[in-house]
C-alpha cells in the first residue's frame, strides 16, 4: 500500500520539479551565453500553450503512439518510486522511447524519419551503459529491489566510480544536450530541424515534452540510487551533476553519431565494465 | 584533453557577469547622435516645393499642392536621407526615434498652413 | 491562457536583402534577448506561433510562404518586417516582385525600417502576442 | 544498395535562414547527390537602373546585400567613377577602406556565429554575435544605421567622421580586438569543432581554379586570391597580403576568415593613423557615357560590377556577379561523398549570400 502512495506521488510530482528544473536549466544556460534568459516558470507555459493549440494529426496511429510512450515512461517512473525492481522500471523507460520511435516513423516526413533513425542509435549508445549500472547496482548492493537499495547502509558509489562516469558520459544522450543531441534538440539550428519531434504539434508536442520531463527525473533517480544512504549528498550529487550537463551542453558543438556511438560503447567498455570486473575480483 | 574545454572560461565569466542585454523595452533604446529613425517635416517651413517627392527612390513621399498636405508612407521609407539632401528650406529632417510598428499600413499626413497663417503665426 | 508567455516564432527570408533578416537573429542575441519574453525561434512551421516575414513576395516564393502559413497550427499570427515586407518599395517595381507579403497571405502586423532595428521587430512581435490573444479568445468562444 | 532518401534542405531551414533549396539525396545519411534549384530571392534589381537614376542607383546596389552592403554600394560607384573620369578625394577613399574593412569584421563575425550554430555550438553563436554587436555599435556611431547604412555616394562619401571620433574608435577597436580573442581561440583550438570541420567538404587547389572559387574559400585550398591586391581606392597606400591556407577544408576556411579578422582590425588602426584631411566628395556634373567592370573584394570574395551608360540620367546596363554565384559549383563539389551531418557545415562554409546571388 505504502509502494502505490510513493509510486503516484513520484508521478504526480516529478512534472513540478522537471518543470522547475528545466527553467533552471534555461537561465542557467541563457546566463552562460551572456543573455538573460526567459522566466523560471517558462517550461509550464510553454507546455500549457501546446496544450492549447490546434493538433495536426497526420495519421491514426501518431498520437496514439505518443501516449503509448507517455504512459510506459510514467509507469516506469512510478515503478521507480513505488520502489520496485530497478531492471523493470529501465526496461519500461526503453518500451516508452521505443513507441516514440514509433510515432516519429509513422510519418511520412524524411526529418522525422532521420530522427528516429538517430534516436535508435542514441539508444543503442546509451542503454548499455544505464543497464551495467543497475547491474553494477545490484553487485554493490546484492539487489535490484529499489526499496532495498534506497534504505541499505551503504552507498553504491564507493564500490563503482568507473560506472558513474560512464553514466554521466551517456546522460547527455538521455538529457537531449549537445554534444550528442543528434536526434532532437531544444535549440531550432540543426539539419534535421526538429529531427524526433519535427512532426509533432500542439498537444502531441507538449505531451513530447511531458515525456522528456519523466525521462530527466528517471535519469536523475539514478544518479541519486548512487547515494541512496545518504539522502542529502545524493541530492547534491544530483545537483552537481545536472549542472555538469549544463556546462558541458554550453562547451560542446554537436558530434556526428559515429563518433557518440564509438565513445560511448568505448567509455561504456573501459569505465562500466572494467570497473565491475575490478568489482567482481576483489569482492 | 584540454581540447574539449577552450569555451569553458567564456562561459563560466560570463555566467558570474552581468548580462550585457540592453532589456529593451523595460529600459530606453541607446541612440547615437546620427542614428536614423523616421523623417519628420517642420511644416511652418515647408514651401511645398515637392523635391523631396520627386527625388525619393522609393516614392515614399507624396506631396499634394492643392489640399497643401505632405504625406509619409513609414513602410516605403527606406531612410535613405536622400530627402533632407534636397531639401532647399531644410525642413526635413532625420529623428532618432524610429516608427512603430501597426496592424494597417497607412500615411502619416501632415497639413502645411498657408503662407497668410503662417505670417499671422 | 498562456499562449502571451511563450510565443514560438518562426522566421522566412522571403526575397529580403539579409539586412532584416540578420535583425531578427540580432534579436535572439545577448543584446537584445527575446528569450526573455519566452520567444524560441523554433525553425519549424508546426511548432511555431508566430511567423515572421523579412522581404517581400516574388513569383518564386509565394507557394512557399503560403504552404509555410498553411502548415502552421491555429491560432497564428503574421508579422511583416521591414520596408520590403510591407510594401515592397522600390523593389515593387520589378518584374519579379508581386509586393508586400499582405499580397499572399494575411498579415497582421506591418513593421517599418529598412533594415528594421532589433528593437522595432521586438515592438512589432510584442504587437502580435495581442492579436494571437485575440484569436485565441475567438477560437474558446466559437 | 541502401534505400534512398530525399532530404528537402530549404527553402525555409533553420540551419540556413536564406532561402535557397537543395534536394539531398542521401543513401543512410550518405549524401550521393545534390540537385539545387534558386530563384527564391530573384527580384531583378539590375532591370532597374533603367527606371532609377545613376545616382539613385546606390541605394538599390546597397540592397543587394544587407550584409556587406557598403561595399556593394562602393563598388559601383567606382564603377560609375571610372566612366565618368571622377577623381575622388583620398579622405573619402580612406574612409570607404575604413566602413569596407569595418563591414569585413561585420560580416566574418556574423559567419563564424552562423557557422557555430550550425554545428550545434549554441553558446559560440551568441558570444560571437555579442561581439558583431559592437562593430554594428560603430557603424550607427559613425553613420546612423545598424546594417544598411547609405554611406557610398558616387563621386565620394556622404558622411565624415571627425578626428576626435577616428581617435575614440581606435579604441573601441582595440577592445572589440581583446574580446574577440578568446573566440577565436575557440575556434581554431577547440575538439569538437575540429571534430565536425577538419578533413570535410576538401576542395584541392586544382579543383577551387577549375570551378572559379573565391575569396576565403579560394584561399583555403591554396589560391593566393585577393582583389585587394589590384590595390584600388586607398588600398593603393594599405599593403594587404592575403591570408592563405592550405588544407582546403572548412575548417581552413574558418582559419582564414578568423585571421582575416585580426587583418581587418589591423587594416583600420592604419586607416585612422594616415587619413588625410580634406574633401570628402567631387562635384558630379554630367552623366556617365561608356562602360567598365569594377572588382572589389567583398567578406566573401571578389565581385564584378558592369556598368554601361549611355550618356542620360539612366543606365543602360548594370550586372553583378556575386562571390556566392562563383562559389556554388565548388559547393556541390564539396557536398558529394559527405555525410547529412556535414551539410550544414559544408553550406555555410564557403558562406553563402543568396540574395546577393539571386539579386
Amino acid at each position: 500500500m505504502n509502494a502505490w502512495i510513493w509510486g503516484i506521488v513520484g508521478i504526480l510530482l516529478t512534472p513540478v520539479v522537471a518543470g522547475l528544473v528545466g527553467g533552471i536549466d534555461r537561465v542557467i544556460t541563457a546566463k552562460m551565453q551572456g543573455r538573460m534568459g526567459p522566466p523560471v516558470l517558462q517550461p509550464f507555459y510553454d507546455v500549457m500553450k501546446l496544450f492549447s493549440k490546434q493538433n495536426l494529426v497526420l495519421n491514426r496511429f501518431h498520437h496514439d503512439l505518443v501516449i503509448c510512450s507517455l504512459i510506459f515512461t510514467v509507469a516506469a517512473v512510478g515503478l521507480l518510486f513505488a520502489g520496485e525492481n530497478l531492471l523493470m522500471c529501465i526496461f519500461a523507460l526503453v518500451v516508452g522511447n521505443v513507441f516514440l520511435v514509433l510515432a516519429a516513423y509513422s510519418t511520412n516526413s524524411p526529418y522525422s524519419m532521420l530522427g528516429a533513425d538517430r534516436e535508435l542509435l542514441q539508444m543503442l549508445a546509451a542503454e548499455p551503459m544505464i543497464l551495467l549500472a543497475a547491474v553494477g547496482i545490484y553487485m554493490a548492493t546484492g539487489t535490484f529491489d529499489i526499496n532495498l537499495i534506497a534504505s541499505g547502509t551503504h552507498s553504491a558509489i564507493q564500490y563503482l566510480p568507473g560506472v558513474f562516469f560512464g553514466l554521466i558520459y551517456v546522460l547527455t544522450i538521455k538529457l537531449r544536450k549537445s554534444p550528442f543531441d543528434l536526434s532532437t534538440s531544444h535549440h531550432a539550428h540543426q539539419e534535421l530541424v526538429k529531427g524526433l519531434s519535427t512532426e509533432f504539434a500542439g498537444p502531441s508536442l507538449a505531451l513530447f515534452e511531458i515525456i522528456h520531463w519523466y525521462e530527466t527525473v528517471f535519469v536523475m533517480a539514478l544518479i541519486y540510487l548512487f547515494f541512496a544512504s545518504r539522502p542529502i549528498v545524493g541530492i547534491v550529487a544530483v545537483l552537481i551533476v545536472y549542472f555538469l550537463e549544463i556546462l558541458i551542453d554550453n562547451i560542446n558543438a554537436r558530434v556526428k553519431w559515429d563518433l557518440m556511438l564509438a565513445s560511448a560503447w568505448v567509455i561504456t567498455l573501459i569505465f562500466g565494465l572494467g570497473n565491475l570486473m575490478l568489482l567482481f575480483i576483489l569482492k | 584533453m584540454s581540447d574539449i574545454l577552450k569555451m569553458f572560461t567564456t562561459v563560466i565569466k560570463s555566467l558570474f557577469k552581468k548580462s550585457t542585454c540592453r532589456q529593451y523595452p523595460f529600459k530606453k533604446p541607446v541612440f547615437f547622435d546620427r542614428t536614423k529613425g523616421h523623417i519628420q517635416i517642420d511644416r511652418e517651413r515647408c514651401i511645398l516645393c515637392s523635391l523631396c517627392d520627386k527625388r525619393c527612390p522609393t516614392g515614399a513621399i507624396n506631396v499634394d499642392r492643392n489640399a497643401r498636405t505632405w504625406a509619409i508612407n513609414s513602410y516605403k521609407c527606406i531612410l535613405c536621407f536622400r530627402c533632407v539632401e534636397v531639401c532647399p528650406v531644410t525642413c526635413l529632417a532625420m529623428q532618432q526615434q524610429y516608427s512603430a510598428p501597426e496592424e494597417i499600413k497607412k500615411s502619416e499626413v501632415v497639413e502645411i498652413p498657408a503662407k497668410a497663417e503662417k505670417a499671422k503665426a | 491562457m498562456s499562449i502571451k508567455k511563450s510565443p514560438w516564432i518562426i522566421h522566412y527570408d522571403g526575397s529580403s536583402c539579409n539586412g532584416c533578416d540578420i535583425e531578427v537573429l540580432a534579436c535572439l542575441t545577448p543584446l537584445y534577448d527575446i528569450e526573455r519574453f519566452g520567444i524560441i525561434n523554433v525553425g519549424n512551421p508546426k511548432h511555431a506561433d508566430i511567423l515572421l516575414i523579412t522581404g517581400g513576395v516574388n513569383q518564386q516564393n509565394k507557394t512557399v510562404i503560403k504552404n509555410l502559413y498553411d502548415q502552421m497550427a491555429e491560432p497564428k499570427a503574421v508579422v511583416a518586417i521591414g520596408a520590403c515586407a510591407c510594401t515592397g518599395h522600390f523593389f515593387a517595381e520589378c518584374y519579379n516582385m508581386l509586393g508586400g507579403v499582405d499580397t499572399v497571405i494575411p498579415v497582421d502586423v506591418f513593421v517599418p525600417g529598412c533594415a528594421a532595428r532589433p528593437e522595432v521587430i521586438i515592438d512589432g512581435v510584442v504587437k502580435a502576442l495581442a492579436v494571437l490573444e485575440k484569436k485565441q479568445q475567438e477560437k474558446v468562444t466559437a | 544498395m541502401a534505400k534512398r532518401t530525399i532530404v528537402p534542405f530549404g527553402p525555409q531551414h533553420p540551419v540556413l535562414p536564406e532561402p535557397i533549396h537543395l534536394d539531398l539525396v542521401l543513401e543512410d545519411e550518405m549524401v550521393v547527390d545534390v540537385l539545387p534549384s534558386v530563384g527564391f530571392i530573384h527580384r531583378g534589381l539590375e532591370l532597374l537602373c533603367q527606371k532609377k537614376s545613376f545616382q539613385d542607383m546606390v541605394f538599390v546596389a546597397e540592397r543587394i546585400c544587407g550584409i556587406c552592403s557598403f561595399i556593394h554600394g562602393v563598388g559601383y560607384c567606382q564603377g560609375i567613377e571610372k566612366v565618368m573620369n571622377l577623381d575622388i578625394p583620398k579622405r573619402a577613399q580612406f574612409l570607404r577602406v575604413f566602413w569596407g574593412e569595418l563591414s569585413r569584421v561585420h560580416s566574418h563575425l556574423l559567419w563564424l556565429g552562423l557557422a557555430a550554430d550550425a554545428i550545434g555550438f549554441e553558446s559560440l553563436f551568441m558570444h560571437s554575435w555579442r561581439v558583431r554587436e559592437k562593430v554594428l555599435a560603430i557603424f550607427e556611431e559613425t553613420t546612423g544605421g545598424r546594417v544598411i547604412f547609405g554611406a557610398a555616394k558616387v563621386g565620394g562619401v556622404r558622411i565624415d567622421i571627425s578626428q576626435d571620433k577616428l581617435d575614440q574608435l581606435a579604441i573601441a577597436l582595440d577592445e572589440i580586438q581583446k574580446e574577440y580573442e578568446p573566440l577565436a581561440k575557440v575556434f581554431l583550438e577547440d575538439y569538437t569543432v575540429q571534430h565536425r570541420w577538419s578533413e570535410v567538404g576538401y576542395l584541392s587547389k586544382e579543383d577551387a581554379h577549375q570551378l572559379g572559387a573565391v575569396g576565403p574559400t579560394a584561399r583555403a585550398s591554396g589560391l593566393p586570391q585577393d582583389m585587394r591586391k589590384l590595390r584600388y581606392g586607398a588600398y593603393e597606400d594599405l599593403e594587404v597580403e592575403p591570408i592563405v591556407e592550405t588544407a582546403g577544408d572548412c575548417y581552413a576556411r574558418c582559419v582564414v576568415r578568423v585571421k582575416e579578422i585580426y587583418q581587418s582590425l589591423d587594416l583600420m588602426r592604419r586607416v585612422i593613423h594616415k587619413i588625410p584631411a580634406g574633401e570628402i566628395e567631387t562635384k558630379v556634373t554630367g552623366f556617365p557615357q561608356g562602360e567598365y567592370f569594377s572588382r572589389v573584394e567583398q567578406p566573401r570574395g571578389e565581385v564584378v560590377y558592369y556598368v554601361k551608360g549611355n550618356g542620360t540620367k539612366f543606365l543602360d546596363r548594370f550586372r553583378v556577379r556575386t562571390p556566392t554565384f562563383a562559389n556554388i559549383p565548388p559547393l556541390l563539389q564539396m557536398l558529394k561523398g559527405c555525410t547529412l551531418a556535414d551539410v550544414p557545415a559544408i553550406v555555410l562554409s564557403i558562406d553563402p549570400c543568396i540574395s546577393c546571388t539571386e539579386r
